[in-house]
């Protein structure tokens, strides 16, 4: 089914897609979707790594379902500290 | 959890936790070092997503307070622009004894170093810069062991 | 290693760890509780033998200089009548990386309490005092296993 | 031999003394023979237990022979921090 999300860039994904955010339409069910379908953006090989992700500010896993006006966003390894 | 563009002052932040039960105060931070991975840093820039940083360290700490018994514990970590020699992240614990303020300082900066969405840019003094870990993950995934678990 | 009757001034002994070099700074304060094995404390009295607690101690932080690769330690303890919540003894240690900050400044702390010649005398609430630990070995010997040793 | 020191009290058992120190001839060989020679004065029974002892401001072990004109200093169990 085709959903209407927000994507969000940040640090090295935001550099490479050379935007903060933006809206797609495209037919997804999970989070690993959206990575893997923005991957020309994101420039990334690999979700499941020490990337992660967030669905409307809560943190999700690659498996969580993503629904109809949901914000997904893409987080490269974090280095806090 | 916080976080602040100001500098981190430790000294009324460890005030902030005073409390007349406790023996044990253990502060733990992180300072800019000039140098990593044999790179000479000039300045380091964190880029923090506050709305989920916040939430997460908020939890952090609340499973550090579950697991040990401590009376307070607190995080401030900075964003924006730093430079050599400054506070990127300060974490204080107190608690009845020894044991416990070392375990959970340790537990909460060893979470937030990995699971906080934050990230950092090293200026080189070689003129070019980079993120750390997020380069070779975005470019060089292959390569990593680690960035290619199933 | 240094003993001081004036209050501890946290602030400004980190300040002396400062160093381009280093990554991680770890702090241990121990604080005056207002309670012991039971007892209300109203304040508490150290007495220290000053010669031999600053060669002991100078021995204890090379110890820890040479089994962690450490940029900087020091440690301060106070002397004399300390009300609840001061602070009775600082250890502060420097290094590139997290983990030898943590383990030094543990070892630097674990050995001045069981090594140094440091006694407290804690007045309690209801009127009396006794010296922690001396007065179950002095006048309860026979009954501490660990007093018992051959 | 008969040997002259002097031994220090510190914290309880100074107080159980009632002296800082004192000058004694005794006949002892060891750290541990004075511990025990003056055990009516510092009042604690176990010399090898908690307790320490330094010689002329050095730490010592309970078997560290002791000369004429030592100064012994005996250190009931320590609690520093």
């Amino acid at each position: 089914m085709t959903k209407n999300i927000t994507v969000r860039y940040f640090a090295g994904f935001r550099e490479h897609a050379g935007i903060d955010a933006e809206e797609v339409s495209c037919d997804v069910d999970t989070a690993g979707d959206v990575f893997r379908k923005l991957q020309h953006r994101h420039g990334s090989m690999e979700p499941l790594g020490h990337c992660k992700v967030a669905i409307n500010d809560e943190m999700a896993d690659w498996d969580t379902a993503v629904g109809d006006g949901d914000t997904v966003l893409l987080f490269p390894p974090v280095a806090g500290g | 959890m916080r976080i602040t563009a100001e500098l981190i002052q430790p000294e009324s932040l460890r005030g902030e936790l005073r409390d007349d039960r406790a023996g044990a105060y253990v502060g733990f931070e992180g300072w800019i070092r000039d140098h990593n991975e044999g790179q000479e840093v000039l300045r380091l820039e964190y880029e923090v997503y506050e709305p989920v940083a916040v939430v997460e360290g908020d939890k952090i700490i609340a499973e550090a307070m579950s697991r040990y018994p401590l009376l307070h514990a607190e995080c401030v970590h900075r964003s924006g622009l730093l430079e050599i020699g400054e506070c990127a992240v300060w974490v204080g614990v107190t608690s009845a004894h020894r044991d416990e303020a070392f375990a959970a300082c340790r537990y909460i900066i060893d979470q937030v170093k990995i699971r906080l969405p934050i990230w950092k840019k090293e200026h080189y003094v070689a003129g070019h810069s980079g993120w750390v870990n997020c380069e070779r993950c975005a470019t060089h995934g292959r390569e990593h062991p680690q960035a290619i678990r199933s």
